[in-house]
């Protein structure tokens, strides 16, 4: 049971590079990426998790009067969900210019093409 | 654990759950329902954590999600107006029942708040809930219906 | 405190992971990504973590799937318009 | 190499992988466990700079470096999909044709924009007390004009929407989340540092010195850079075109 998010974490990367390796599509593999992504997430507000805590947020509580999570993986976590949008719409965009120049977004096919 | 968290618990793993099913599988019509479900779902969800952990400030979330979860279903409205047209979905029934569950919980959370601030608020969110859903459901079966490109 | 109800927002979450993988087709998987968004907010908030939870709100349910089905559909017409002419 | 070569490297190297995180996991700190030696002491100087929300303190403060490289990431993947989506020679732009939307969709779409964006602006505003900031207001508010094109149709965006005036104030806002940082120096401090301004009271909107100036910053420069991008993208997806005809 103590263990069951960081394997969830570890099932989740897994798959995700399963997707991304095996994927015949680069907006589908573009997908597995955000969810290698995820795993991340997963495994960083696991590791900041305390039993029966709440979040250090202090403007509906009393500072000190119950325990609180981890701040810090939160925020490494909350900064890099938006930035990874970014990034993700980076990589659709260069999608977008290899199906301009190429005709095809089959990673496969691109292959053959280049020769 | 107490039983606001309890019922969560239930609702959140019968409900996205089922949600979860119905976008994984199927013809493209379920799927769509089931990702406006999916957030139909989870906003009365929220509402139901933040009273259990005794924390108002994580009702801001279900604002959130009671804002865009509706406005992800008019992209994919909007976006597969054609594909939707030829085989429209009619799901009313779930959609319906969902709205009811929304109410149900926003109705109860309001007896517990009592009248002020935070009532106002999860009524809001109510509303916003409730008729995004609704026309996010309007918009999947022919919102978009004499679609052109563009 | 909360153990039953972790266990299952992330077996939700580890569910909804692999059906965004196992679903081929672009246009399904952004259907399945935004579900994905909704499920890893409600583990965020489990987790204690609210503005996680909202920032991933903000990006899963409208950003990214606008993001994707756009990408689709400029691929998908072009390809469309390619098959009619030669390469 | 084959596809089938390439699966049999994937599932050696997946499962050598795989091995070596579950050992990991199991070493890691237990799940729930009480020990945050890091967590503890942010929450520590966040209530003595009387920061009610932790997590903006540890962002906009404590960490507010970091951020700067966060920013400068956003900053340079918006410069690289404006760079890589421009109009080229051979693209003509064709004005799409307005949509027919059925009325409560319009109707809705109308009276949820003003509403979603002042939640966006409010999510930003109280980004130092409760759950919220920069980075989930800055995304709300610039969803909510979207649906502009969701409800209605892509002509009316682009009357509320100068893409120009965007570019600029997307790069303003990087500029002063830098001069507020470059201002510690001046003052004779460090790069960010939080000494500028007094910390006012806990739990007020004007609390916690530097931190609502950067994440007022950090929500201007997100709302602007995702309004850039999706202008590209609904460019490409809907108003240009390959001139037909030409290689």
């Amino acid at each position: 049971m103590t263990v069951l998010p960081y394997l969830v974490a570890v099932w989740i990367f897994l798959t995700g590079c399963y997707g991304l390796a095996t994927s015949r599509n680069l907006i589908h593999a573009v997908g597995c990426l955000a969810v290698c992504q995820a795993s991340t997430y997963v495994l960083l507000l696991a590791v900041g998790y305390r039993d029966g805590g709440t979040a250090p947020v202090y403007s509906d509580i009393k500072p000190g009067s119950r325990p609180v999570v981890d701040p810090v993986v939160q925020a490494l976590t909350l900064t890099d969900i938006v930035v990874g949008a970014t990034v993700t719409a980076l990589l659709l965009a260069l999608v977008m210019q290899i199906s301009k120049r190429h005709g095809t977004v089959d990673p496969d096919e691109l292959r053959e093409l280049r020769g | 654990m107490n039983g606001w968290t309890l019922t969560a618990t239930v609702a959140l793993g019968a409900g996205v759950g089922a949600t979860v099913w119905g976008v994984a599988t199927g013809p493209l019509r379920r799927r769509v329902v089931a990702q406006n479900l999916s957030s139909a779902l989870a906003c009365p969800g929220l509402l139901l954590l933040a009273q259990g952990y005794g924390r108002p400030a994580y009702i801001d979330l279900a604002l959130v999600l009671a804002l865009l979860g509706p406005v992800g279903t008019l992209v994919f409205a909007r976006l597969l107006a054609d594909d939707l047209a030829e085989d429209p979905p009619h799901a009313w029934g779930v959609t319906f029942a969902v709205a009811g569950y929304g109410a149900v919980v926003v109705l109860v959370l309001c007896a517990v708040t009592g009248p002020g601030r935070a009532m106002v608020k999860l009524l809001v969110i109510g509303a916003l809930l409730i008729g995004g859903n609704l026309v996010a459901s309007r918009a999947l079966s022919g919102g978009f219906a004499r679609s052109r490109r563009g | 405190m909360d153990d039953p109800l972790i266990v299952v927002v992330l077996l939700l979450v580890a569910a909804t992971a692999t059906a965004a993988v196992a679903v081929r087709d672009p246009v399904r998987q952004a259907l399945v990504l935004s579900v994905l968004g909704v499920a890893l907010a409600l583990l965020f908030t489990v987790a204690q973590a609210p503005d996680v939870g909202l920032s991933q709100l903000a990006v899963g349910s409208a950003l990214t799937p606008l993001l994707v089905m756009l990408s689709v559909r400029k691929v998908r017409r072009r390809q469309g318009d390619g098959k009619g002419r030669a390469p | 190499m084959t596809r089938r070569a390439r699966l049999i490297v994937l599932a050696l190297g997946g499962a050598g992988l795989a091995a070596l995180l579950i050992a990991a996991c199991f070493d890691l700190p237990r799940f729930g466990g009480p020990w945050h030696p890091y967590g503890d002491r942010a929450v520590h100087a966040s209530l003595a700079r009387r920061t009610a929300n932790t997590i903006a303190s540890v962002n906009f403060d404590q960490r507010a470096f970091d951020t700067v490289g966060e920013m400068s990431i956003l900053f340079a993947s918006v410069l690289g999909t404006v760079v890589l989506l421009r109009q080229t020679r051979d693209e003509k732009r064709a004005l799409p044709q307005p949509e027919e939307v059925a009325l409560p969709v319009r109707r809705y779409a109308l009276v949820v924009l003003p509403v979603a964006f002042v939640a966006g602006l409010y999510v930003i505003a109280h980004g130092q007390l409760s759950p919220g900031g920069g980075f989930q207001g800055g995304v709300v508010a610039a969803t909510a004009l979207h649906l502009l094109y969701l409800g209605a149709d892509y002509r009316a965006l682009e009357r509320i929407r100068p893409v120009g005036l965007y570019e600029i104030c997307d790069a303003l806002a990087a500029c002063a989340y830098v001069v507020t940082g470059l201002a510690g120096v001046l003052a004779g401090t460090a790069f960010l540092a939080n000494t500028l301004l007094p910390y006012g009271t806990f739990n007020t909107l004007s609390s916690g010195g530097i931190v609502p100036v950067l994440n007022a910053a950090i929500g201007m420069e997100v709302a602007c850079a995702v309004v850039v991008l999706l202008a590209r993208f609904l460019d490409q997806a809907v108003e240009i075109e390959e001139e037909s005809g030409k290689p």
